[in-house]
């Protein structure tokens, strides 16, 4: 690995770690002014996070390692996602590491581990919210693998470097029906993984209407700290997937140092926009009830398929 | 779309600032450094403290400019919110709800009923004042507080 | 416009039909699957647009024209003021659950798919490509006709069916005459209208629009 | 010669199973087995460093036919997986026999079972296959009733194990004995060569056989009704053979006929195994997801990972009908690989659910919990497995996985419409089998061994004897390192494939990555294992410098005000699984019985109100059971032949011989 290769990697992960909370940050604050509020500075989610890190550890009685592990396998995961995944260079040096596929188990890792740590309380409500966290997942999950599926067939290959140089080179073949059905599946899976509107509520304090908060309620200080960091650039890592899949424009494709600093500035404005866009949404937008959660992922399934389906017929 | 035209004719509400109120931070408050995540118990209120706080977090007062913000979990939350007398039934879970967050904390006790019991002063449900069952930080008085006087305690307690 | 371009913007259009339909079937608010049907009714007339456009052909263009007006306006229009008037906004549970009907429409797809295979086959060309999704916009609506209870929803798959109906004859045809898309459109057009007074005909007399209410009228 | 002693131990170790008193006996006869094991395995690996079979043919040992022992790099690798999971499984067998499990029987039978699973994939002849598969059939039925005295649901399980096998058997025999009369000799070798003469319907007829009698034996729908019944009833170190080596072989009995000796076959026969393959995925996972018992559990999930199996073994057959053999022989290393991991995980899974029962005596998930303080090493060794299952790097698992879909992607491309039609499905079945694992194993896990304990039982549970621990954690160490360097078996898989049908380097060799041969996908679970490792330092690391505390303070649960909290209040396995068996409920179709009692005084004031939810399995419900009904009420009716009567029954014999000379005249 050059040294450059390296500058690669810690720009990737300094963007993921750094922009994380500024995205959630973004979202509150917009969705604040639409909604008639000032809202909270954009660095807001940072001093939560700074507070959090100063407060005291708790760790429920009866449980094991796993609650304590948890957080950080969450962490780690989205670490490793982000110095694999190209955010600002295709040419990251650890593009062969992991391929789509590796990057869609590695988020399973962590919603795993933290569902495992959800039930490990053995409260009802972190078992509530383990179950109907790996529903949604388990449904998610295969969503997002035929999207992968339909998507890496424009490659011939599943790892993103190849995926978004290819795109690159024929920015045409974004614009085709397996590409516009992948996009709408990708998008409702991302939804669902990142515990957004419409599948969760993710500032909702109702315990029964919970999802992916019931599971995070007995977190304290420093570990919510990382959880509440780890959902940050899960949502980051997911909506950079989804920009680097089909508009890549901006991306460096070496790794000089220019060509680095527009990638993440290219990046930055990208997530800007799609930050926007989602919090826009978000206020359009009411939870759906949880029965119909499934309905909403079987719709993304079929879609994913029909993406596949269309991608091996029309190709 | 008629959403958004609404949305495009009724603009900020949000009013102007509320000066915070002087006075002496507690300790725990400035080691939060800006960021105060609240956990609401209602420990036997006739829920008129309980309509404030939620409109002081309303878009007319939002509270959550300051950077203080309701959450779902007293693990979560660096200061309790306690409203009312504390009756019988709930000595027990206030006190677990303040065995459960995590230091530094502070107790704000909201309205005259959490200060001092206010006019339920005793009657047969009550056990006592916030005061007496865990130890209290800061205390807003008023039946009802108004929103103004929580924001602007609110800000003292986030130094925004 | 390349042949590349051109096969790709028919194909994203065509793609939109058939997420057009499986999101009617998804959908329960009467006047979202309203919207959808007007969402689709655009993609058609894109596709109607884009083969003129392709093939310098006028008329093409002035069928996707009408369509824009009688598909993406007016019928909606009509509709959506049907769906202000019933007192209920959201259709009732559907015979089939809905995650099933969904994997069904799946299904259908393929089916579209393997069974065009041979006319794609046989003449091999951007609009040949597309074609099989027509068709699994007939399926699907034809699916959506037999698992749904409600009259307007009813008459939504009816108008789907249409659409799909239209998407096979403009890219199979390549250029269809005017005379007769205008001709199908009045027709359709009465068709809409005729329902809608029956639909309001229902909503008095049965204070709603669920099919099953029909049944009281054998006895 | 590795082979003589594996077979040479076995004899010693049955034969001092039924001989030595019991303090020895179980030593002695699992340290044999483990000899058996570890001989296998090392001449396995010789056949498969090299690629040169083993061939040996003893002509009196039976007569007519002789055995003929002939280990190619295809069955080496069978071997290599039975070797292997044999050596765990008998060190466990130390610590695990007990009381029922010391007796003379299940420890003469144990050593000839093992052996069995590792000589099966070395036979070189119809005769010496069948032979042994037999002999793999009984010991393995003596062994799966070995507490029939203790439990009546023993003796059931045995009785449809018995059954089924004997059918499968039947049709194998059928299959192999067609293929042989065809070729006109009954060694391997020779039906190999002749294959291309068989008429197509000849080799159909075999192929169909051969699929239905194997399938038997890997347990996929519809021929699975024995696994939910036998595995659970069976004792844990024999479930953990039989649904990770046993399972196996049936596999091994699929690829054989179709696709090394018949050199594979028109489309549909790929097709059939890809149905069946898909069909047992989803039917697999989703019973497992609605399981609460622990082993039936387990044992669904291996109809889901057989068929999984299949998908990849039908899409090799397929590639090789479009004449796609370089792409084929890939799939096929997928599905060989995924065999392995299968074995290992599957095992360990297995072994830490026998850890479990012992411990506490109750495989019901709704009684369990609180296991990882109670028993650390097996938990934490059943959440190696679980981890490894779900196909999460860096475990087997995963490599696996990630082979067979990049092979299903790859098919997918191909301008054929079958592998166009075919393959987006495939894709899909796998995509959502992997999902509803997690969720499946999350239950296992979560309810299983987190948790507080629902049950005295569990609350006293004591951890394992250390053999039992040695040999899981020898299979949760496998599972690590197949998933870690997957690539080290390159050379010797593809020895395996280039064997068994094409000759192509489906794995490239390699240390770090992990590369399939025509495939541009790359992928490199070192890598992933090790930046999870520096992620997970990282983390730690930045909490110390930047100062977060240290200590962390126990404190009660917080539940929301609750004044107490007990394990009647936690998530059961069954509430875990609700909403997701509430989507698939047009599949399930659950049975809920509502039984509601009224108050003597009027019947507006209830009593008690008992809910119960069942899911009956649809194939055996609709399928077996008319069968069995019908079987019954035949026998039945057929009772009147045996009146008591000794002159009748002579007479009965008389007329049979009567007729037996009249037809044969």
């Amino acid at each position: 690995m050059t040294v450059r290769g390296g500058v690669v990697v810690v720009v990737q992960v300094g963007i993921a770690v750094g922009c994380a909370p500024l995205l959630i940050g973004l979202l509150r604050t917009v969705r604040a002014r639409l909604e008639g509020r000032a809202g909270p500075p954009v660095v807001q989610p940072w001093r939560d996070l700074r507070k959090l890190w100063a407060k005291e550890r708790i760790v429920p009685e009866h449980t094991s390692w796993i609650f304590a592990f948890a957080p950080v396998v969450l962490v780690s995961s989205a670490l490793v996602v982000a110095a694999i995944m190209p955010l600002v260079s295709t040419a990251s040096p650890f593009d062969h590491v992991g391929d789509l596929f590796a990057i869609v188990s590695l988020f399973l890792v962590g919603t795993v581990f933290l569902a495992l740590a959800g039930l490990d309380p053995g409260t009802a409500f972190g078992g509530m919210g383990a179950s109907r966290e790996m529903t949604v997942a388990a449904l998610a999950e295969p969503t997002l693998l035929l999207a992968v599926f339909a998507i890496a067939g424009r490659a011939q290959s599943s790892n993103l470097g190849a995926i978004v140089t290819a795109t690159l080179h024929a920015p045409r073949s974004v614009v085709s029906a397996q590409s516009l059905l992948a996009l709408v599946a990708l998008v409702i899976a991302a939804l669902a993984e990142c515990a957004r509107l419409p599948v969760d509520n993710p500032s909702t304090h109702l315990e029964l209407t919970m999802i992916h908060e019931a599971m995070v309620l007995e977190y304290a200080g420093p570990d919510l700290g990382l959880v509440e960091l780890a959902a940050g650039m899960r949502l980051l890592l997911f909506g950079t997937l989804i920009v680097n899949l089909f508009m890549p424009w901006g991306i460096a494709t070496r790794t000089a140092l220019p060509a680095i600093a527009i990638g993440a500035i290219a990046l930055v404005a990208k997530l800007a926009v799609l930050g926007v866009a989602l919090a826009v949404f978000e206020v359009f937008t009411a939870k759906i009830r949880l029965f119909r959660v499934p309905e909403l992922l079987a719709v993304s399934f079929v879609v994913a398929f029909l993406a596949v389906t269309a991608a091996a017929f029309l190709g | 779309m008629s959403l958004f035209d609404k949305i495009r004719r009724v603009g900020r509400v949000a009013e102007a600032p509320v000066a915070p109120t002087a006075g002496m931070v507690p300790e725990a408050a400035k080691r939060l450094r800006g960021s105060v995540q609240i956990r609401a118990v209602d420990a036997g209120s006739c829920n008129g403290c309980e309509l404030e706080i939620s409109s002081a977090f309303g878009p007319h007062y939002d509270a959550e400019r300051y950077g203080a913000r309701l959450v779902a979990s007293p693990r979560h939350a660096d200061a309790l919110f306690v409203t009312g007398p504390v009756t019988h039934n709930m000595a027990t879970p206030l006190r677990k709800t303040f065995e459960a967050t995590p230091a530094p904390k502070i107790v704000v006790a909201v309205g005259d009923c959490a200060c001092d019991c206010g006019v339920f002063k005793g009657a047969y449900g009550v056990a006592g004042a916030v005061c007496d069952v865990v130890p209290v930080d800061v205390e807003i008085r008023g039946c009802p507080p108004e929103p103004e006087v929580i924001v602007a305690e609110l800000r003292r307690l986030t130094g925004r | 416009m390349t042949t590349d371009t051109y096969r790709q913007l028919l194909g994203l259009a065509a793609g939109v039909m058939i997420v057009a339909a499986v999101l009617a079937l998804w959908r329960r608010s009467l006047s979202a699957i309203v919207r959808i049907l007007a969402a689709q009714g655009l993609a058609l007339a894109a596709i109607a647009v884009l083969v003129g456009a392709y093939h310098h052909e006028v008329s093409d263009i002035a069928v996707g024209g009408m369509f824009v007006v009688l598909k993406v306006v007016v019928i909606p229009a009509v509709l959506l003021r049907v769906v202000r008037d019933t007192n209920n906004q959201r259709q009732s549970e559907p015979l089939v659950n809905v995650s099933t009907t969904i994997v069904g429409a799946a299904i259908l797809t393929v089916v579209a798919f393997a069974a065009t295979r041979g006319l794609v086959g046989l003449h091999p060309s951007p609009e040949a490509d597309a074609l099989p999704a027509g068709f699994a916009v007939v399926l699907i609506a034809f699916f959506g006709l037999v698992v749904r209870r409600n009259a307007l929803v009813q008459v939504v798959g009816f108008l789907m069916l249409e659409n799909g109906i239209a998407a096979v004859a403009v890219l199979a045809g390549a250029g269809i005459s005017l005379t007769v898309e205008m001709a199908v459109a009045l027709d359709l057009l009465l068709a809409v209208l005729v329902l809608q007074i029956l639909s309001a005909r229902m909503q008095t007399k049965f204070g709603g629009l669920e099919l099953d209410h029909l049944s009281e009228l054998t006895d | 010669m590795a082979l003589g002693v594996s077979a040479g131990a076995a004899l010693v170790g049955s034969a001092a199973g039924f001989v030595l008193p019991r303090r020895s006996r179980v030593v002695v006869a699992s340290l044999t087995t483990t000899l058996v094991g570890v001989a296998a395995a090392v001449a396995a690996l010789a056949v498969l460093g090299t690629g040169d079979p083993v061939v040996v043919r003893w002509r009196d040992v039976i007569p007519l036919a002789g055995v003929t022992i002939d280990l190619d790099p295809f069955g080496a690798w069978f071997v290599l997986v039975a070797g292997v999971v044999v050596v765990a499984v008998s060190v466990y067998a130390i610590g695990y026999c007990d009381r029922a499990l010391a007796g003379r029987s299940v420890q003469g039978m144990f050593p000839l079972f093992a052996v069995t699973l590792v000589l099966v994939p070395a036979a070189g002849s119809v005769s010496t296959f069948l032979l042994l598969w037999e002999l793999m059939a009984m010991t393995s039925l003596v062994l799966v009733a070995a507490e029939h005295r203790d439990r009546e649901a023993v003796r059931s399980a045995a009785v449809w194990y018995g059954v089924m096998t004997q059918a499968g058997f039947v049709l194998v025999l059928f299959a192999l004995c067609l293929a042989a009369a065809s070729a006109g000799s009954e060694s391997f070798a020779a039906i190999r060569a002749g294959a291309h003469g068989f008429s197509a319907t000849r080799a159909s007829i075999v192929f169909v056989l051969a699929i239905v009698g194997f399938g038997t034996k890997a347990g996929v729908v519809p021929f699975h009704v024995w696994l939910p019944r036998a595995h659970p009833e069976a004792p844990s170190h024999v479930s953990a053979l039989m649904s990770s080596a046993m399972v196996s072989l049936g596999v091994y009995g699929v690829v054989l006929v179709g696709v090394d000796l018949l050199g594979g076959g028109p489309r549909w026969w790929g097709l059939v195994v890809l149905v069946l393959g898909g069909v047992s995925a989803l039917f697999g996972i989703l019973h497992a997801l609605v399981a609460r018992d622990l082993k039936v559990l387990l044992a669904y999930s291996t109809t889901e990972n057989v068929g999984l199996i299949f998908v990849g073994v039908g899409t090799a057959m397929l590639l090789t009908a479009v004449h796609e053999s370089a792409l084929a022989g890939v799939a096929l290393a997928a599905a060989l690989l995924f065999v392995l991991n299968h074995a290992v995980f599957k095992g360990l899974l297995f072994l830490a659910a026998g850890s479990i029962l012992r411990a506490t005596g109750t495989r019901d998930l709704d009684r369990l919990g609180g296991l990882v303080r109670r028993l650390p090493v097996t938990a934490a060794l059943f959440m190696v497995g679980g981890v490894a299952i779900m196909a999460l790097p860096p475990f087997n698992g995963f490599v696996s996985e990630w082979a067979l879909f990049q092979v299903l992607v790859r098919a997918g491309s191909h301008a054929s419409p079958v592998l166009g039609l075919a393959m987006p499905v495939a894709v899909a079945v796998v995509a959502l089998t992997a999902g509803l694992s997690a969720a499946v194993f999350v239950k296992a896990i979560g309810t299983g061994a987190l948790a507080l304990p629902r049950s005295s039982a569990a609350e006293h549970a004591v951890e394992s004897p250390a053999p039992m621990l040695v040999g899981m954690g020898f299979l949760g160490a496998g599972c690590l390192a197949l998933g870690l360097f997957p690539a080290m078996l390159s050379s010797g898989l593809t020895r395996a494939v280039g064997a068994a049908g094409d000759r192509a380097h489906a794995l490239r060799p390699g240390v770090v990555e992990l590369h399939l041969a025509g495939i541009h996908s790359v992928v490199s679970p070192v890598g992933i294992a090790v930046g999870l490792l520096v992620g997970a330092v990282v983390v730690v690391g930045a909490a110390r410098a930047f100062g977060a505390a240290r200590v962390r303070r126990r404190a009660e649960n917080w539940g929301c005000g609750r004044v107490l909290q007990t394990a009647r209040m936690e998530y059961t396995a069954t509430s875990f699984a609700e909403p997701l068996q509430r989507v698939f409920d047009d599949v399930l179709h659950p049975v809920h019985d509502v039984d509601v009692t009224h108050a003597a005084e009027s019947r507006w004031y209830v009593d008690t109100i008992r809910v119960q939810t069942r899911v009956v399995d649809g194939v055996d419900q609709r399928v077996y059971q008319p069968v069995v009904g019908c079987v019954r009420a035949w026998g039945e009716r057929a009772r009147w032949v045996q009146n008591g009567s000794v002159h009748r029954y002579l007479g009965y014999g008389f007329v049979a011989l009567l007729v037996v000379l009249v037809i044969a005249r």
